[in-house]
């Protein structure tokens, strides 16, 4: 069979280790093929360093360009150069702006918006369980600043939240740069500013954690902390009972959906514009039903 | 002295720094067509008050009046455009840029859109450096000149306005006798133009060979002013330090002992070639001779700065291999080294702590140092050299130039070697401070120490010596006893003449 | 002007000796290595490597004019981005939109106000308070991606203009509208640098600041017109890239003023000011970007991206000592 | 008489300006939040400061011998990542040593570049930069590393026990700065790093062994790094590859902040604990204040030229420079 060339350019992968779990399942998964050869690139969070590399790509003359934007429209122009040069683009992870749609012939990925809308509603359901819907006080640590992801996961959040439990005050929002050291220092302080905390939503589990590290570190019991993108450390803390839940979202699926986009683009199938897969709410009651994150 | 309106006039000029009040209501007249001497101890005051001319320091208080007009020198620039051109104690050079683009440092000349002239400029520059004799080119890097070379460099900038008044703070420091020379035919043509000179100078010979009038500062205060033809080195002296000194030579040779230090058929790349000689313990040994002619390259490879090509070093008659300073100390040799600010002295720390520098490791007390004992050689030297300073805790860099050299003295007089290497010990030194010097080379070899001067001044050299090496060209010339050496043999040694008739 | 010595062009030479080196290196590896069929020094990939080099290399320049004046700026990133912002959003200020296309020019124009304006910021602030520029810059680094961030809060800055976009990509007599830029820009510096009064006076004060001063040039000035030269070419940069790209995240931009600073030292320009060259620099840049470019051509990891690109620093820096060496019997200090 | 003691103090609040910059901030974030002050934020601004801080010692001597140290936040992670590693594997009593030597060696290798090989620092502690973030991805496959079993160690002492009330980060950073501060004021290799910073050349013809001194500074910075990778790692428990991502920036802050001069030859160590504590509590106060995180960098911003700004003002006796 002919080889398909397949190039990717991926956001920032040493910054945290969804990313690096991320490459790892990708290359896995186009090694596993052999129909399939891949360059695989990094963009190190820098945009013109990304358009460079879908420049190289295109001029490689790959068959398919999967990118995972640093910024989802500045890489429109990018996606179009490489639209007219006839080489299908497929978006992972983060969508790129609406102006790009028309260059990019596929997105596969997590729905970020509703990711966050989710984790509202795990929150809020945990609140009227315990009966406190009506005075809850909750704090939000958001990711890096700037980031597609983060804003989304923010916005859903904000949005939902005030549907499912209009009682509910979000206090503060800080971000947390998707670190756990920064997290764990932003709630330092917001333990200090604010004696009645009900409830956290991080960004993702990692600045979740840090997070309940400083509440733990203060004393402060009680508090009900719910992240995204389930990392091995959130699972663990739920396991002991003091993390209350999460989002459940895979590198690996987020990877291996990618490449079988690009796969179905090429053999010419009828492809949705928007391929979400699917990330479900992870609690302690549900967790036995989920593996335990490889990352 | 063509006329009686001074060229420049400075009254009651006052300048304090925090804790020194270093020119204290301090007047001066300056005619034109006269070169008008300024002489004062180390820290007199006399850089302080040209700075204060020449627009780099604003005084506290008093006037300056350039042609009888009262005016304010706001910026070096300005001073420049009034007139008055500064050749610093210091060389102030950009070293990476060509000896063109130094001397008009500040004022290219300019074509459209702020275009350098590269063709006036050059040419101009040709026509300074012509009439100074040098031997290199306007486009010669200013780095690969050699320190004489390069304040050849300063002293053309004076050429190159036309200056009311032209002050040279030491400008001799570094220069050899040849271009002596050439500076003081550029001084007299100066004069002969009518241009006021101010000339700063720790060298009698000097002072009395060109000038006209001297004036002098004591501890920043004004001293009176001498016509150069009526009066004496003796008087002068007094007025600078307030005693007598006694200049009278007195050679006391010590036993002299056994060889200290051997060099063999030493080399090193260009700089010199097959160098030998010997010093003995209770010897002084000068070495004398034009510049670039090796003396230093030689004593840096005897300190351990410079590999040898080939030759041997024998230190008490046994064949040694220097390779770092570390081990230069550690058998008992010190340099003083020629280039104070760039290589003798931190000039951020305090006094004390550059002193002893050297010796740091040795001073211990339990884990830590002991300062006590630091303080100890401090005072001992400040003493001893009278170094004049409020204070060890004083940054060096504050210190007046005479007095950060015996700061560096001190530093290597403290170590108490066997074998010390004094190169140029007294640049910028005044006459009290430099007999102590002396005074201070010949005790020590009177104490058993070998003590090589490496000096560009003739009567130094004759002063402080027992026998002197003559070098050339990186080669040494002829070595030379106190009774047989004549000032005449001694220069043509240097100029590479080889007499072998002499005595 | 200097007249050139073998030693000086062995010295300005290092930098194409490696960009050559490199040039071999990612061909030969890149046969083996590399999926493309392409060769890597292709014309096409080439005339990307220009183009690609051009945002940090434009700041590369303008870094070269400061270091050699003796100071350095590590906010060109944050300036970088804060006139990408200003470009981008008054591109919908109401009261331009009436001009139609006509916006664009003037956009341009306050971006690289804007530029200029930081540039001063700094400029004034060396001079007149006397702060090291290392200090001031750091500072004005984290200050203006504070300000960057006030402008549009933690979201990206938008404006995505065809017309702009085409004008970005195109391509006139083979090379792309940056490259020109990138090109223009290192002729002109080239040109203060080595013609003109300004230029000279910036050497001399890199060189020797107190002998500057005792010679009478305003030192302070010169430097305030350097950082002003930065400020317009980190706006002009932005200008460049952003057209093209016509979004910034609030966070672009950082790590540029190192990058930047690595170029210029690889061309050989002393940190301490006084000497160095504008060619050079444009060598440097080359250099990062082609070892960039060449490791994703032979599909090196990140792992080893970053090894590689950290150690290869280092061995040029190496590299470049040897090749200057001193003579023997040259001063051990 | 009275007018001169005036002007001491005048003097010595100015010769202070760090601390004067220090206490107008603290009184000022008091007066916007009752909380600041608390003992309990207090110390923990303390504590969260003292991984930052303890870098900083080391930045210091590095900063005073005439150089400058880009690699310690990606060598930090370092640390920590391998710490937490061989936690698991060696147990911690082995680990702790292991990651010393293995930091150390770092450090000692940039010693070995910038003193001995003579390369200048800022573009090899860059490269180190870099290149150990790529040792760091490495070694942990990209994956955040954590301690399987945080409750049955004894490991999470350094980060999160106490003594005698005070936190262990707290306790740590201070004995670290006393005995740094001693070594530097007091011991002859603490006058070679000034003299090595103040004049290089002046040294080496003092009989100082220059590459020696400087590689020791890099040796102790890696050595503070270490500590930090402790600390961080106890504190947390398990890290990301990127813990200390940026941290390089914000140490030299704080080091230029206590008054360290970049060229060398000034600067001491309880200058740095002030410049670090100031950027702590100025992150916290704003935090509490409730602004946004980015108007900390703009104060940040100004807080650094003014503090440096009023230190050489003081110093040179007139606020504004000389410079035409
Ligand atoms: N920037 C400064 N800060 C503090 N004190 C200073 C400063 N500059 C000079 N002084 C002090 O002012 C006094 C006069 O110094 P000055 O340099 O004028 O002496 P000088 O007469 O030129 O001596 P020399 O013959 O050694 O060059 C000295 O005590 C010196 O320490
Ligand atoms: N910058 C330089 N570049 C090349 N050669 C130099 C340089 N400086 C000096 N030389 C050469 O080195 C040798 C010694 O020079 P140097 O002037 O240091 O000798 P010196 O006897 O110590 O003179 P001084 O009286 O200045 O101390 C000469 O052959 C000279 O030509
Ligand atoms: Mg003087
Ligand atoms: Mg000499």
């Amino acid at each position: 069979a002919d080889t398909m060339k397949i190039g990717i350019t991926q956001n920032n992968v040493g910054v945290d280790s969804y990313q690096t779990t991320y490459e790892k399942a990708f290359i896995a998964a186009a090694q596993a093929n052999p129909d399939i050869e891949a360059v695989v690139l990094d963009a190190g969070g820098d945009v013109a360093r990304q358009i460079a590399q879908v420049e190289d790509l295109i001029q490689q003359q790959v068959d398919a360009i999967i990118i995972w934007p640093t910024n989802g429209e500045a890489v429109v122009p990018a996606v179009r150069k490489a639209h007219s040069a006839g080489i299908p683009v497929i978006v992972t992870n983060s969508n790129i702006a609406e102006q790009g749609f028309e260059f990019a012939a596929s997105f596969s990925g997590p729905d970020n918006i509703t990711q966050g809308a989710r984790a509202a509603e795990i929150m809020c359901e945990k609140f009227t369980e315990m009966g406190i819907e009506t005075e809850a006080q909750i704090v939000q640590i958001s990711g890096q600043p700037g980031y597609t992801t983060a804003i989304e996961r923010a916005k859903g959040f904000e949005d939902r939240l005030p549907e499912v439990c209009p009682d509910v005050t979000l206090v503060e929002t800080q971000p947390g740069d998707w670190n756990r050291e920064k997290s764990q220092k932003v709630m330092e302080a917001f333990l200090v500013k604010y004696d009645d905390i009900d409830g956290v939503y991080a960004g993702d589990d990692n600045m979740g954690v840090g997070a309940l590290n400083a509440a733990k570190a203060a004393g402060r019991d009680g508090i009900i902390f719910v992240g995204a993108t389930n990392f091995s450390v959130g699972y663990e803390a739920m396991e002991r009972g003091e993390y209350w839940g999460s989002i459940y979202q895979s590198p690996v699926d987020d990877a291996e959906a990618a490449l079988k986009t690009a796969l179905d683009v090429l053999s010419g199938a009828e492809v949705p514009f928007l391929n979400y897969f699917d990330t479900p709410k992870i609690t302690q009651e549900n967790m036995d039903q989920f593996d335990k994150p490889v990352f | 002295m063509t006329s009686f309106t001074p060229a420049l006039r400075l009254q009651d000029i006052v300048k304090t720094f925090p804790g020194v009040r270093a020119l204290d209501g301090v007047s001066l007249t300056v005619l034109p067509g006269e070169v008008h001497a300024l002489m004062g101890e180390n820290g007199a005051g006399k850089s302080t008050l040209m700075r204060v001319l020449g627009g780099v320091l604003q005084p506290n208080s008093g006037r300056i009046l350039i042609g009888e007009e009262p005016t304010i020198m706001a910026s070096p620039l300005d001073a420049k455009s009034k007139g008055v051109v500064f050749i610093h104690q210091e060389l102030s050079l950009a070293e990476e840029l060509s000896v063109a683009e130094n001397v008009y440092l500040g004022e290219l000349p300019r074509k459209s859109f702020g275009r350098v002239d590269w063709d006036r400029l050059h040419e101009k520059t040709a026509a300074i450096l012509d009439k100074l004799k040098v031997g290199f080119t306007p486009q010669t890097r200013v780095g690969d000149l050699s320190l004489a070379n390069q304040q050849m460099v300063e002293i053309a900038r004076a050429l190159t306005v036309d200056a009311k008044a032209v002050i040279f703070d030491e400008p001799t420091a570094s220069l050899t006798d040849a271009e002596k020379v050439v500076l003081f035919d550029v001084i007299a043509d100066l004069k002969a133009r009518g241009v006021g000179v101010i000339y700063i100078s720790h060298r009698m010979e000097e002072i009395f060979h060109m000038t006209d009038r001297i004036s002098i500062l004591r501890d920043g205060q004004y001293r009176g002013t001498l016509h150069t033809a009526e009066t004496s080195e003796e008087e002068l002296t007094q007025l600078m330090i307030g005693r007598k000194l006694d200049l009278s030579r007195k050679i006391n040779h010590a036993e002299v002992g056994a060889v200290a230090l051997e060099v063999r058929g030493l080399s090193c790349g260009r700089l010199y070639s097959d160098v030998s000689f010997e010093v003995r313990r209770g010897e002084v040994l000068g070495f004398y001779g034009l510049v670039g002619a090796g003396r230093t390259e030689v004593a840096e490879t005897l300190f351990g700065l410079r590999d040898p090509d080939a030759g041997q070093i024998l230190l008490d008659g046994e064949e040694v291999r220097i390779g770092s300073p570390v081990e230069a100390i550690a058998r008992g040799i010190s340099l003083v080294p020629e280039d104070r600010k760039g290589q003798g002295l931190v000039l951020g720390m305090n006094c004390r702590d550059n002193m002893t520098l050297p010796q740091v490791d040795d001073l211990k007390a339990g884990p830590f140092v002991a300062e006590g004992a630091e303080i100890a050689i401090f005072d001992q030297y400040r003493d001893k050299l009278d170094i004049r300073t409020p204070g060890w805790r004083q940054k060096v860099g504050n210190l007046s130039g005479g007095n950060q050299q015996k700061i560096v003295i001190a530093k290597w007089l403290s170590m108490h070697p066997n074998v010390l290497i004094v190169d140029e010990p007294t640049r910028g030194i005044d006459v009290g401070s430099k007999s102590e010097i002396h005074n201070l080379i010949r005790d020590l070899a009177a104490n058993g120490f070998a003590v090589i001067v490496i000096s560009s001044e003739m009567p130094e050299v004759l002063h402080v010596s027992d026998r002197i090496v003559a070098m050339h060209h990186g080669k040494v010339i002829r070595t030379f006893t106190s009774e047989e050496v004549t000032e005449e043999s001694l220069v043509q040694a240097i100029s590479g003449i080889v007499a072998e008739t002499a005595a | 002007m200097n007249t050139l010595n073998t030693n000086d062009l062995l010295k300005q030479g290092a930098i194409w000796g490696f960009i050559v080196l490199e040039l071999v290196f990612f061909t030969v590896a890149g046969k083996y290595l590399s999926l493309s069929q392409n060769a890597f020094m292709d014309l096409d990939n080439m005339l990307l490597l220009f183009k690609q080099s051009a945002p940090i290399g434009i700041i590369a320049l303008g870094m070269t004019v400061i270091m050699i004046n003796g100071n350095i700026d590590l906010s060109v990133g944050a300036i970088f981005a804060l006139c990408a912002v200003v470009l981008l959003d008054s591109m919908s200020w109401p009261f331009l939109t009436g001009l139609g296309d006509w916006v664009i020019p003037v956009s341009w124009g306050l971006a690289l106000l804007t530029g200029v304006v930081l540039g001063a910021i700094n400029g004034l602030i060396v001079w007149k308070t006397g702060v090291d520029a290392f200090i001031v810059t750091l500072g004005a680094m984290l200050g203006y991606r504070g300000l960057v961030f006030m402008f549009n809060g933690e979201q990206p800055t938008s404006h995505l203009n065809w017309t702009l976009v085409d004008f970005a990509e195109a391509q006139f007599l083979g090379l792309h509208t940056a490259t020109w830029f990138l090109l223009g820009v290192a002729v002109a510096l080239w040109l203060l640098m080595t013609r003109t009064v300004h230029g000279r006076n910036a050497y001399a004060i890199g060189d020797n600041r107190e002998a500057a001063v005792n010679a009478g040039i305003r030192v302070g000035p010169h430097m305030m017109i350097n950082f002003m030269i930065i400020g317009f070419l980190a706006g002009l940069s932005a200008v460049v890239f952003y057209s093209e790209s016509g979004s910034v995240n609030p966070n672009d931009g950082s790590l540029y003023e190192l990058w930047a600073i690595t170029a210029v030292v690889l061309g050989g320009t002393k940190l301490t000011g006084g000497s160095g060259s504008i060619i050079s620099t444009l060598g440097g840049v080359l250099a990062i970007q082609l070892l960039r470019k060449g490791l994703g051509h032979i599909g090196a990891d990140t792992e080893t991206v970053n090894l590689v690109i950290g150690s290869i620093l280092i061995a040029v820096l190496f590299l470049d000592r040897q090749l200057n060496r001193k003579a023997k019997g040259e001063l051990r200090t | 008489m009275a007018e001169m003691t005036k002007r001491d103090v005048g003097q010595f609040l100015a010769r202070q300006g760090i601390l004067v910059a220090f206490v107008i901030f603290i009184i000022g974030f008091t007066l916007a939040n009752q909380r600041f002050l608390a003992v309990d934020n207090v110390l923990g601004v303390i504590r969260s400061s003292a991984i930052l801080g303890v870098m900083a010692l080391g930045v210091t001597f590095v900063v005073i011998s005439g150089n400058l140290d880009l690699s310690v936040g990606s060598m930090m992670s370092f640390s920590t990542i391998v710490v937490l590693d061989l936690h698991d594997k060696i147990g911690p009593s082995l680990a702790i040593p292991a990651m010393f030597a293995m930091t150390m060696c770092l450090g000692a290798l940039i010693g070995f570049l910038v003193g001995y090989l003579k390369l200048n620092s800022l573009i090899v502690t860059l490269g180190m930069l870099s290149a150990i973030h790529g040792l760091t991805l490495t070694y942990s496959g990209g994956k955040n590393m954590d301690i399987a079993d945080k409750e049955g160690t004894w490991f999470s002492l350094f980060g999160q026990g106490s003594a005698l009330g005070i936190p262990v980060p707290i306790l740590m950073f201070a004995l670290l700065a006393a005995l740094l501060s001693l070594l530097l004021a007091k011991t002859a290799f603490g006058r070679k790093v000034y003299a090595v910073g103040g004049n290089g050349v002046a040294a080496t013809f003092s009989g100082i062994r220059r590459a020696r001194v400087v590689f020791l500074t890099y040796v102790i910075s890696s050595f503070c790094v270490a500590c930090a990778g402790l600390l961080q790692a106890s504190r947390s428990m398990g890290s990301q590859n990127t813990v200390g991502q940026g941290l390089e920036l914000e140490v030299l802050a704080a080091v230029i902040l206590g008054g360290a001069s970049l060229l060398g030859g000034s600067g001491t160590v309880f200058k740095t604990v002030i410049g670090v504590l100031i950027l702590g509590f100025i992150q916290n106060g704003l935090l509490l204040v409730g602004l946004e995180f980015y108007v900390q960098y703009v104060v940040t911003w100004v807080i650094i030229i003014l503090a440096v700004w009023l230190d050489i003002a003081a110093n040179r006796g007139r606020l504004w420079s000389p410079i035409a």
